[in-house]
């Protein structure tokens, strides 16, 4: 059992050491030099040549990596070029406000998916299947900008039910609760705006899913021991689709993530997704680099975290093969 | 007993109509084995499903199944289903999963017990491995999952399942066609000692003549949805009439080297 | 059994190749006023007027009866025989008379009036945010331009108004129609989402009969790295890499197919498989068939119908991806494609001055064009995997 | 205003530009800070902004066409309109064939139809300008050589000049047989800068037009500045923010200022422009200063290096409900005097919430070369001298008066500037503010070789305090931008920044107060007392209440 344990941990590790070294060359090629996006007519040329120096830009390429990669494990991304500040406390900031926006739509938009997965998969050919296969098309098709820009509008403009940027509202509220609430007010738009989107498409997932089990041998044999028809679609049918649900979760994710960075953009939220575009497009090596390298940290927790609950669903990696008798 | 009178079962897919069952009649009795032997495909297993009200959406059955006098080809869909497992049990042919994946042998067994004759906890545990240990599995299989089993072993646990509530008939669909042919040998001795010691009537479906003849005491023969002959079944063995059965016996004869009489 | 994605595809394939020919505008030139709605919506919006005042014709007169239009430009130069002393004068409503400009000491007079300029703004006492031409037009009045003074010997000059309406779907923030530039953006939507789509299926074809075929170490070691590959944010990635290589088009395109073949990859690979296990393979293989001639001669066309479906249900994703970065403003700014447009629309306020005609069409645009690909896609795949259609049983 | 009779000219817009303030402007009438609390509230994408400051809790500036439109006639906000120290231009590679050809530099100017750009892309809402300092600079000179757009008239001027065009229409240059080669035009990309890639384009259809094959290049800003620096251009597109000193054109005509980084990215030799730039950069007084900046002005448009295209008006939305907003004809009301000065025009009291258009960086005043840092900054630090809204002249701040003498003469010359300070001054954590704290900081910019303060600084010679009140700077040469120069550098708390070991790394703002409760080391003398900087929210200042203008002393 073990073995796959540790399979899952090596690769895990394959994975983070991949996007440190991608990390590192990304972000070396990058024509544009960083030194000169801070250009103003007081700096003289000796001043841009001691900025330079203050990052390190002039050391040979293999001594950069081998700092870049101690560093990056030890959570120490450097000075900001941009902000000449450390990026982790830049980032810092805004890993809550990505986790509270990824952490939310994922597991709504699942929770939803899968129960009206399940309820279409049931009543084949009825209402419910046509609207979940549509809703499904849906998230698959409308660009979500378009979407959220369209719900921001209408939401929080012409009818001012949400706040329209940001995720606190100024001058702040006092005490815990107000503000608890006020955070979630906030963030009501943004998460709801892609569970929207992407409850479809876990919706026709986890239908083909039960279709398939429904059509096995156990299900025909639990429905001839008479047993309930609930009890079939939950307690078999069902528990015995969690497992490649699980893995869904898993494909699903850097989706997830990806869409995070377009909708911090839309609703000016303070992420990690909207750091990392804006460091990419002000050429700030160290802080597009500890972005993307976040987001793949989080990637990676979060798969290890559906592997264990896959596992704890699956006997059949679980308890793999016993003794016989 | 089940008679079941000029039963025709018709499919039609949206590309084609198909009749599998046309006029079919037959009696199933208690503590007999009654075999429905013909080539794959010929319509057998609609039968059973008829008689279970499984049938797939698609499907329309026509005719009379008088289950102990009542008609429950027409029964609302609720009494057909309190039927299910109490009154007649199912067995199929037990390919790769015929038991939920998921759930350990002993509590598929247990939520059987629980669900259908209300039997509590503990008891309902107990009862499974007793279960178990009649259809010659120890009592250390009730926490294994199916992926751990045999073929078959696991078609053993399906027959424990089928027979947990006692059912007054066993529908048997091809159950022992998947396995290698001792394994096949036991639980074919394994279904008539049932037979013989609970009085349940067997309904056995299957293409294989010889292991049909081997235990029942009818048989009928099946092609093209129709039954060509019935008898007991050195009748059928020995004087095949319908130039269907003989083929099937010149057939078995062939196959066991008994050469043709 | 044809369904209507496969008619709408055609249509949009006749669109995207005989589209931008037929529109006689050119999606780069400006025609109207900036965010002018489309001709068809309401409003009492005032027509074009295109006028010219010559030597011949020194003065025009109409009467307007519609609200102020959104500009006024007056353009061009007249010569003289003598040294001139002319004006040009404006009657507008109520009589009052504006001079907008007066002849200068040479021979050739070069007039250039616009009303947009803060300047003319304030030679009219109009505050720099106001609108120059709410003072010389009022509606149901008569306006009156004319050459006094010295007539000249030659030259032209043009009076115009832009229309405060324009063609189908009205203008950008640039003033270029819309119409043209959705036109456009159906071509580039299909040529990323169908090249795309076509390299990474091509990779994942290839990957994945390998891998499934050979088996054994390559398959686990292709396997672990479709794995890894898989876990990381595609957009992301892609940005930063755009960030890199450039906006350019086809490195878009060439960027999208390598980040998206690890799907496809998979369900081939699984396919592969199974039909490596079956056993007409199995003879093949006993009566001495190279892997090779299995691989091409079998396994491939088996794999087609899957592919086939893999690639249609692969373009939405594609074409999303690339509207996703131009949104973000990763793109190349001379392409138009419809994440294009709408990144425009988000930066240059298209929300805020209300212009719906220029945000819902592109928005709308892709979606139809991943509903039309998903569902040619899903029709395929029933075809290739009859189960997923109603009623099941065997 | 008459109508009849009406004349266009420039002297209208000055007019205009008059009508649109508060009714005769006096400094001294300016008190406060009133308001308790002032949030600069953080709006990064436009439309957002755009809803907020319809909806009425925020007053800020606004860029876009589209938005002053709507704005104009919203019902709630008045609109203020002024020039910038703005210059957007052109610029050639003046080292390699043919752009050291002067007559055809003057003929591309000639057919830039910058009026139309203007109108087409900026609604009007800019000045197109053809002088090398904005107008609003006092040092603005008008008489100059003005290449009004003709494209026919340059035409002329090439034929006169001997250039001939190929069959295809592109230029021949004279003596030779061969076209013009295609030569790139950079420019900053969309996303970085929208507008400026839309007028590059402009730009590069006009002299298509002329018969100089051009094509755009866009480029990320970075990658523009590294060719910019290596001299790998043909011609490029720049906007500069500028101060009101005109010391900018030695920095950007000066031969030595030819070098890799340096700002003469033209590479423009001109032996009697330079002794002329010199003559201003190293100027004793104003007004040798003012007739310099003048006549290198009028050399500059005979030589045009540069083509100058526009130069943006500022434009704040101000939320009507508001008594005390200060605007002039040099200012909008985005400035420190009507944050200090404002108030509910309903009594009562309200924060202000001012529009912050992008995240302040780091907040440390020594690093960073941001904007919108300084927009901070600039509330919590004071420097000696503050200058007038009005006619931009130096008003006293933190010194009560000053003098500037030279002593010796010729090279040897050297400048000497004496400050009076006022007296009574606190810093935010309530220490007595006195001459160390001057001297302090000045050493404290030059020994660590500052960057952003390099230029400054770099002249000092030595600094004496003879008492608290007094501040005397001796430079090491003479230069009347000198006062400027010093008297315009924030002055630091000393006892803070003492002890400021790593100054690239230091985080005022993240720094708690040692001894003063709900203060962090981010301290000046300013009206304002920073208060907590919440990241992609809002920074949050109270008012200081032991603040006084210089004019309540």
């Amino acid at each position: 059992m073990n073995s796959y344990w540790i399979r899952r941990f090596a690769g895990a590790l394959a994975v983070l050491l991949l996007i440190i070294t991608a990390n590192f060359f990304l972000f070396r090629v990058m024509p544009g030099d960083a030194v000169s996006t801070i250009v103003d007519p007081r700096f003289s040329p000796e001043a841009k040549e001691k900025m330079r120096h203050l990052f390190g830009l002039d050391l040979p390429l293999h001594q950069q990596f081998f700092i870049y990669v101690r560093r990056m494990l030890s959570f120490d991304f450097g000075i900001s070029f941009l902000s000449q500040r450390p990026v982790w406390d830049e980032i810092k900031s805004r890993i809550p406000n990505t986790l509270a926006l990824l952490g939310t739509s994922l597991l709504l938009s699942s929770a939803i998916g899968t129960w009206l997965g399940v309820k279409a998969a049931r009543k084949r050919g009825g209402f419910l299947e046509k609207a979940v296969i549509f809703s499904g098309s849906i998230s698959f098709s409308f660009p979500s900008f378009f979407v959220q820009l369209v719900l921001l509008l209408l939401l929080a403009y012409t009818f001012p039910v949400f706040p329209l940027r940001g995720t606190v509202s100024i001058p702040m509220p006092s005490g815990t609760l107000p503000r608890v609430i006020d955070y979630i007010h906030h963030l009501i738009l943004p998460a709801g705006s892609l569970v929207l989107l992407g409850f479809g498409s876990w919706a026709i997932y986890v239908r083909n899913l039960m279709v398939k089990t429904l059509g096995e041998d156990f299900i025909l044999l639990a429905r001839a021991r008479g047993l309930s028809e609930d009890r079939i679609i939950w307690n078999h049918a069902f528990r015995s689709t969690l497992p490649p649900i699980l893995t869904i979760f898993l494909l699903a994710l850097p989706g997830i993530v990806s869409g995070a960075v377009i909708t911090e953009t839309v609703f000016s939220l303070h992420g990690v997704g909207k750091f990392l575009l804006d460091s990419i497009l002000g050429h700030d090596y160290p802080s597009a680099g500890a972005a993307f390298y976040i987001l793949g940290l989080l990637t990676i927790a979060s798969n290890l975290a559906a592997d264990a609950a896959c596992t704890l669903a699956d006997p059949r990696i679980r308890v793999g093969k016993r003794a016989e008798r | 007993m089940i008679c079941i009178r000029d039963l025709s079962v018709t499919y039609d897919t949206n590309a084609r109509k198909v009749r599998a069952v046309r006029e079919a009649s037959i009696d199933i009795h208690h503590s007999a084995v009654t075999a429905i032997v013909g080539e794959s495909g010929g319509g057998k297993s609609s039968l059973i499903y008829s008689i279970l009200g499984l049938l797939p959406p698609e499907a329309t059955a026509t005719g009379k199944i008088l289950f102990e006098g009542s008609d429950i080809l027409s029964a609302p869909e609720a009494t057909r289903r309190d039927f299910r497992g109490i009154k007649v049990a199912l067995v199929t042919q037990g390919a790769m999963n015929s038991l939920t994946p998921v759930i350990s042998v002993g509590e598929q067994i247990a939520e059987t017990l629980r669900t259908r004759l209300g039997t509590r906890r503990r008891e309902a545990a107990v009862k499974a491995s007793e279960l178990l240990e009649m259809v010659g599995l120890g009592p250390s299989f009730a926490v294994r999952f199916p992926h751990e089993l045999s073929g078959g072993e696991k078609q053993r646990v399906v027959i424990a399942l089928a027979i947990s509530c006692s059912p007054v008939f066993l529908l048997a669909d091809e159950p022992t066609s998947a396995l290698d042919v001792i394994t096949q040998a036991e639980i074919i001795t394994l279904l008539g000692g049932m037979v013989r010691e609970t009085g349940m009537g067997l309904l056995l479906v299957t293409h294989d003549l010889p292991l049909a003849s081997s235990v029942s005491d009818s048989i009928s023969v099946m092609h093209q949805g129709k039954i060509v002959e019935s008898g007991p079944a050195e009748k059928i063995m020995t004087s095949p009439l319908h130039p269907h059965t003989r083929d099937l016996v010149f057939a078995a004869n062939l196959a066991t080297g008994r050469g043709f009489q | 059994m044809p369904r209507w994605s496969f008619a709408a595809f055609f249509i949009i394939v006749a669109a995207a190749i005989a589209g931008p020919s037929l529109l006689q505008t050119d999606p780069f030139e400006s025609v109207a006023r900036p965010f002018a709605p489309p001709v068809w919506t309401g409003g009492e919006e005032g027509p074009a007027l295109a006028v010219s005042l010559s030597p011949s014709k020194t003065l025009f007169e109409k009467k307007w009866n519609w609200s102020p239009p959104e500009n006024i430009s007056i353009r061009g130069t007249l010569s003289f025989e003598e040294d001139p002393s002319a004006s040009l004068v404006w009657t507008g409503p109520g009589g009052e008379r504006f001079v907008l400009a007066v002849s200068g000491d040479t021979r050739e007079w070069l007039i250039d009036i616009d009303a947009r300029d803060v300047s003319f703004k304030a030679s009219l006492g109009v505050p720099p945010f106001g609108n120059a031409t709410s003072v010389l037009f009022r509606n149901h009045e008569n306006i009156r331009v004319e050459i006094e003074g010295t007539t000249p010997s030659a030259g032209k000059i043009e009076i115009r108004t832009p229309g405060g309406k324009w063609g189908l779907m009205g203008t950008d923030q640039r003033g270029r129609d819309v119409l043209s530039l959705f036109t456009e953006g159906i071509r580039i939507s299909l040529i990323v989402g169908l090249a795309a789509t076509l390299i990474s299926s091509a990779l994942g074809l290839l990957v994945g009969l390998s891998s499934g075929y050979l088996g054994g170490k390559i398959d686990s070691f292709i396997m672990r790295g479709v794995d890894v590959l898989l876990s990381i944010p595609v957009l992301p990635i892609l940005m930063v890499i755009v960030g890199i290589w450039g906006k350019g088009l086809w490195q878009l395109i060439l960027i999208l197919g390598l980040f998206s073949w690890m799907g496809t990859a998979r369900t081939v690979r699984s396919l592969a498989l199974t039909l490596r296990e079956s056993c007409y393979v199995e003879n093949l293989r006993s009566i001495g068939a190279s892997p090779w001639y299995i691989l091409w001669r079998h396994l491939v066309p088996e794999a087609l119908p899957v592919l086939l479906a893999a690639v249609t249900l692969g373009v939405p994703g594609a074409i999303l991806a690339e509207a996703g970065l131009s949104f973000l403003g990763l793109s190349d700014p001379r392409i138009i494609s419809w994440g294009r447009m709408l990144h425009e629309a988000h930066g240059f306020g298209a929300f805020t001055a209300g212009a719906w005609w220029l945000i819902l069409p592109p928005g709308i645009g892709i979606s139809v064009i991943c509903l039309v690909f998903l569902d040619m896609g899903r029709a395929l795949e029933e075809i290739a995997d009859p189960r997923l259609v109603k009623g099941n049983r065997k | 205003m008459f109508r009849g009779k009406v004349i266009l000219s420039a002297l209208a817009l000055l007019v205009l530009l008059q009508a649109t303030t508060a009714a005769g402007f006096d400094l001294n009438a300016v008190n406060g800070p009133k308001t308790k609390d002032l949030y600069m509230v953080i709006y990064r994408d436009p439309d957002s902004q755009m809803l907020a400051l319809q909806k009425g809790d925020v007053l800020g500036d606004i860029t876009r066409p589209v938005d002053i439109e709507r704005l104009s006639n919203f019902p709630g906000v008045s609109l203020s309109i002024s020039r910038a120290f703005h210059l957007f231009f052109m610029g050639f590679n003046l080292r390699i064939e043919p752009w050291n050809d002067t007559t055809l530099r003057q003929a591309v100017s000639m057919s830039i139809p910058s009026r139309q750009i203007v109108r087409d892309i900026f609604s009007g809402y800019s000045e197109p300008v053809s002088t090398y300092l904005p107008p609003v600079s006092p040092y603005y000179e008008k008489s100059v050589k003005t290449w009004d757009h003709d494209p026919a008239g340059a035409r002329k001027l090439l034929e006169e000049a001997g250039w001939k065009w190929s069959p295809e229409g592109n230029l021949v240059p004279p003596g030779k047989t061969s076209p013009l080669e295609p030569v790139r035009l950079l420019s900053p990309t969309a996303q970085v800068a929208p507008t400026s890639a839309e007028v590059a384009g402009r730009i590069a259809e006009a002299m298509k037009a002329l018969g100089v094959p051009v094509s755009l290049e866009p480029l990320d800003f970075s990658m523009m500045i590294k060719r910019l620096d290596s001299h790998d251009f043909d011609l490029f597109v720049m906007a500069w923010s500028l101060t009101r000193d005109p010391d900018s054109l030695f920095a950007f005509f000066h031969s030595s200022m030819d070098v890799p980084g340096g700002y003469n990215i033209q590479g423009l030799h001109d032996e009697a422009l330079d002794r002329v730039l010199e003559r201003l950069r190293w100027a004793p007084d104003r007004e040798t200063a003012d007739k310099a900046a003048r006549r290198a002005q009028k050399m500059l448009s005979e030589i045009t290096p540069w083509i100058p295209i526009y130069s943006r008006y500022m434009v704040t939305a101000v939320r009507e409900g508001w008594k005390g907003i200060i605007e002039t004809e040099r200012t909008t009301a985005d400035n420190i005097w009507t944050l200090i000065n404002m108030e509910p025009g309903n009594g009562g009291d309200r924060p202000i919430m001012w529009c912050l258009q992008e995240e302040p960086r780091s907040l440390n005043p020594f690093s960073t070369s941001s904007v919108y840092d300084w927009q901070v900054l600039g509330l919590v630090y004071d420097s000696l001298i503050a200058i007038d809204p009005e006619d931009l002249e130096d008003i006293p701040w933190l010194a009560r008066s000053w003098e500037v003498e030279t002593s010796g003469s010729g090279s040897t010359a050297k400048t000497r500037l004496t400050f009076a300070l006022r007296s009574g001054i606190r810093w935010h954590d309530g220490v007595l503010f006195t001459s160390r704290d001057v001297r302090k900081s000045l050493e404290f910019l030059k020994s660590r070789e500052i960057p952003r303060y390099f230029d400054n600084v770099r002249d000092i010679e030595s600094i004496e305090t003879p008492d608290e009140r007094t501040v005397i700077v001796n430079m090491s040469n003479t230069s009347f931008w000198h006062l400027h120069n010093i008297g315009g550098s924030p002055v630091f708390p000393a006892h803070i920044i003492e002890n400021v070991k790593d100054w690239e790394s230091w985080q005022p703002s993240r720094e708690k107060h040692p001894s003063v409760e709900g203060l962090t080391m981010l301290i000046g003398t300013g009206p304002f007392v920073f208060r907590k900087y919440r990241p992609g929210e809002y920074v949050h200042f109270t008012r200081f209440d032991d603040f006084r203008l210089p004019w309540r002393d």
